[in-house]
């Protein structure tokens, strides 16, 4: 297909979006606010200190929590480092590029990062090792590898499930003994994150692809197990209102809940 | 954000802040529009601590090529800190940080500017943070907008932008450098004036959704003021020019 | 290779390896073709600690245009290590080992891959290691092979996969990770099935004449075996798509 | 304006750059040896030890100077270090392009440093901290606002007058504190460069934009206040001769006094 | 000459390289299994600890060997590090490009790296300074002046060449000392390479330019001293017959013991 | 430069130099025509401790396209260092050193090759610098020089080059490597013999007037002398190519 039957094609995509969202319907005939069905496999890869898969309908997004041993940052002594990364491969998508990450991708692992940090998901201070001098390192790496829509989601309850079960290694003798356990990942909170388009006047949680390429806007909302909002991010060229943040809100805290208790129950298998 | 606050005490007993203000005062702002002699359009901005220069140019032919669209013309957005705008040298060049709030800048102007006037074009808006001290990126949208507006791009309004926080347990408005710092949220946010409609907004920290919606509020109260000033800033320019060209004809 | 075996046994008294199998045994392999849905073809491969997804994209425009050919569609092999499918972390990005193997591969499939049928175009085929157990780059010429069946891309065989190495003196088939790192070689070999063509050779190691002629034949036996997996795979898959059709005529 | 647009434009500019030269005039009517009004804001920005605008006629350019900690070189042990960077900003000129630096902003960075670094305007040796093992960094960073020509001159102005009053922060228990001060910047020389631009056989000072694209050749002398040349960069594709650089020694040491004595009031205020 | 020119004119070349290795002929009426005149210059550089360099033909390499001090790594904490890089530099050929090492120049150095690390050449334990602190890195550097063909052969016989004249320097108080000598670098084994060309069903050694661009197969054979294979590679889209490789394998000890000869000749002089 | 003198004499009580030399003498300069087979033309130089191998290619296709002029053919020079030309090795690649004497290089050509003769193509200029003893860059522009002609580059002039510095106080020529890096200035220039143009000039260090007159003069003579020997290195060439030429016809 060249790039102009491409665009082509896409306009009717679109266009059959909008007229679906005009009479309050979705392209995959969910209702508006549900969420396509979510499988998570934790512990899905073993080299990693705590990996997960999930499968969000077509989405499909690996989540890895490496685990090194570094400086930390002077202004945070006694703490660990959080280090979150995504890579939008090429064999997810016929959009994806190899290449160094680009905006999306940035945007990505920005937006899962945030929601963790500042949600303090992890105990930070247990994972100082010599004040000032070491300190555990946990690398996130989020891997796409199916890209239907919706990213920030799969990928923050990707890297929550991949936390949850997360070990930290020994360290003994300035080495990391990968083999055996010092603890477990010191988690405070959980976090997850729910994502809205807006299709002309139309929200609807949880965006495929055609959907979220259609969209005007998008707002995704990380919410906590105890009640706080702890990261938005609203993007696309459209606005959205007041009053929609307003709903958007309630239903975060609502769909973060069955969120969490998918993952819950993923883990305890 | 996120509590690394070593007993630093944001507000004084009476309620104000560091630097004397009250909850939901703004730091003072000055705006100077068309101050480089190169770009098409340019406005410098200093806000508080910050100092801020944004240029436009275009419409232009798109390089490379192949990125042009027939429609429309085709928006480029980039915020840039200066290496010695931050207290630590800032390494020259794009990071993580700097490429997502130019993603973010762009679409909350891509509606904004008309761009359906000027296809196969592309419209390049340029901001260096000279020196940084809390809200840039809502400085830096700010005086993209006069820079716009300044180049004579048509656009259906002109975007203001403001931050509110959280500061030792209290909803505040437009942070600078040590309360954000030390404080518990950030939420930067860009309004079309006349609409009421949000373009960019962000949030992070911790917030019950009651201080959201205290800070959403307070957010778009300091936008709306922002606009005021953008607005008698192009109203004295155009005066100034105005009466200018009126002398002459004297 | 190359000696660093710190007094590890890599055979028992038996002569049975650190996982039970004997010298010339294959690990478990899984495969399962058609499994994303973004790309027009793909496969997952398990082979003992190996998990491997790979995917094919194409015939599609060539960008840039000026690689295009004219007479055949130009083949792209991209081989991409996950930063967790090792136990430290691997930087995201392609290293010389993987532009290397990416680079043989994709010679290996050069003339099997039908290119003359789809001139001006290219046909891309993308494979991530998501865990790493030795043996990777034979794993993911095997999955790739699949995936090039399930896009439908014409082909003059199904390439397959296996390396022979050396361990505690004893020629052995398919290494796993323990056994490359405290092993004396590593032999990867790639078919043409059909005709016993090499398509993709390498060694390193210290063996004798008589040594890399026995992991040459070894390794040959086991791309065989693989091969056949291969053709059971895609039986089972063709054979559930048929019954399919026959139900929906039923 | 198309490619071929501008190159037309470009070459008519050119033609009446080299007509007035002929004639032994300028393009802004200024005298052939005057620098255009220099404007000089010492402090410009506060983050960095020490900063300084300069505007010379539509050139703006701002200096930063930082300071950091960092390893000698081992074969100058007991010495701080000067490093020069030089950004040609998008925001400066239709014609400079984001990216890493280009063979511009590289000869213009080095050119600046040069100046400074062969004027041995810093006492490097006080900014020793522990011989061999940590010495104090100086980073220059040139930042052009808006270029019409001339930059090594309004970049090494900057970049003196920024040195002149920057403060060295005190640095304690392996840590810098930047809000106090251990002592000025230690100065020895004050060194400015001073560019000709060669027109046909018409030499000017302080060229605008139009002037340098125009000029066959370009010549910089750097002197110093004590009447040394420490440095000097020709650029361009003509050729100068042996008694038109004589010349233009003189010369430079004349303007380059004028520029001292304007770069002393300034930081005098 | 436009790029379709150059692509016709390769098509004509190949043709005749084909025809003619279908009479069992070579373009440059060399034997089957003949080298082209080979010249080793050992220390053709001075500056390095190591160099040689190698003409085989019109093909022309130096090696460099160069010495620094690093830190070993986790795994081989008394052992000394090897690191093979290579440069097509665009002087050597119309078709090298200037840009980061491409997949040419990495498989060129990595082949190189490969004989001369699995045939244990150097003896690395000799190379450690403090276990687990301080050890030798040798870096080998490639550098291609004129590429007619064969670049592996030629590159592994200019490295070994350089390795077996290095000397390592004297390492005190912390530093190196590149004037005096502390040992002849450590040698266990003499590498060499030998690559073959398979055009059509013609095999040959040592391939010219056109007779490598022209093969439909390439495989590379390094050799030890004391008769061991150490590495291999196959490159090129056409297949092998194992017939094929055990008629190579003879063939490379030949060679190799050939090689071997020459260059032990080249440095006793 | 600068002063980093640790006490080291570089000029002996007769006021002789570390290699022998007088204050004006050039070092041993050897010059080869033509000797590579792929390059158009080249030539290799050893001047002092300094090897340099300089290739031309083209004039050729401009790639990418957009930057072929319309009026004469693009001049490319690429100065680059060999990463075992210096004690401590050199990292691959261009550094910003060899950027700006890449460019000044291109610059002192730009006139002097006749690229009006070659319209929308480009000319390639490659130096290698394979040992390097201080002058590296006139070295690099000599052999140059020598490499256009023997690609039968049609020019104006054959560009010569050399450089002056001062030494324990005294100004020389042609400076050494110790010379250079415990000296206190350094003058390269480049010249156009037949009209004693000068083409490349740079200096730093501390000079008096009276010093860089001095300094520019001797490099000067310099610049004159190494013309010669090119002027010679090209006759010898020609010579033995003509009676080669005047052998075939008897």
């Amino acid at each position: 297909m060249t790039k102009f039957e491409d665009e082509m094609l896409w306009n009717i995509k679109s266009d059959y979006v909008h007229r679906l969202a005009q009479q309050g319907l979705r392209v995959d005939e969910r209702g508006q606010f549900d969420y396509r069905p979510i499988e998570i496999i934790p512990d899905y890869v073993t080299r990693p200190a705590g990996s997960a898969m999930v499968r969000m309908g077509n989405t499909t997004v690996i989540a890895g929590v490496t685990m090194d041993v570094g400086t930390p940052f002077p202004d945070t002594p006694d703490e660990g480092i959080l280090i979150t990364n995504a890579e939008l491969v090429p064999l997810a998508s016929p959009n994806f590029e190899p290449g160094p990450p680009d905006e999306d991708s940035i945007e990505f692992a920005r937006v899962v990062d945030r929601g963790i940090r500042e949600g303090q998901v992890i105990d930070l201070n247990k994972l100082s090792i010599e004040p000032g001098e070491k300190a555990w390192m946990v690398f996130i790496d989020l891997h796409v590898l199916d890209y239907d829509g919706n990213l920030f989601d799969a990928g923050a309850l990707a890297a929550m499930t991949a936390l949850n079960v997360a070990k930290v290694p020994k360290y003994e003798d300035e080495k990391i003994i990968r083999e055996e356990v010092s603890m477990n990942m010191p988690i405070k909170r959980q976090v997850v994150e729910t994502t809205f388009a807006k299709i002309d006047d139309f929200l609807v949680v949880d965006p495929v692809l055609d959907e979220e390429k259609s969209a005007d806007a998008r707002l995704t909302i990380a919410t906590t197990d105890d009640g706080y909002i702890c990261a938005s991010q609203k993007g696309g060229p459209g606005p959205i209102k007041v009053d929609e943040i307003e709903q958007m809100i309630d239903l975060a805290f609502e769909k973060g809940d069955y969120l969490r208790k998918i993952m819950k129950d993923a883990i305890k298998k | 954000m996120g509590g690394h606050n070593p007993g630093i005490k944001l507000l004084d007993k009476d309620g104000k802040r560091i630097d004397g203000r009250g909850l939901y005062d703004l730091r003072p702002i000055k705006m100077e529009i068309g101050v480089l002699k190169k770009a098409d359009g340019s406005a410098y901005l200093e806000w508080g601590g910050n100092k801020v220069m944004a240029a436009v140019y275009g419409p232009k032919p798109v390089m490379p090529r192949h990125l042009a669209n027939p429609y429309k013309a085709v928006l480029m957005y980039r915020y840039n800190m200066a290496p010695f705008s931050v207290d630590d040298r800032k390494r020259p060049g794009p990071d993580r940080r700097s490429i997502e709030i130019s993603k973010i800048s762009r679409d909350a102007l891509e509606r904004i500017v008309m761009t359906e006037y000027f296809p196969n074009t592309m419209i390049e808006i340029f901001v260096e943070i000279l020196q940084a001290d809390a809200g840039t990126r809502c400085a830096a949208l700010t005086a993209a907008s006069l820079a716009l507006a300044d180049a004579g791009i048509p656009m259906r309004d002109l975007v203001a932008a403001c931050a509110a926080g959280k500061i030792d347990g209290k909803v505040a408005l437009d942070l600078k450098k040590e309360e954000d710092n030390y404080g518990e949220s950030d939420m930067p946010l860009a309004i079309s004036p006349r609409t009421g409609d949000i373009l960019l907004f962000q949030m992070d920290g911790l917030l019950t959704k009651e201080e959201y919606l205290e800070s959403l509020h307070l957010a778009l109260e300091g936008a709306k003021k922002v606009s005021e000033m953008q607005k008698k800033a192009l109203k004295d320019k155009y005066k100034i020019e105005t009466l200018g060209g009126e002398d002459d004809k004297v």
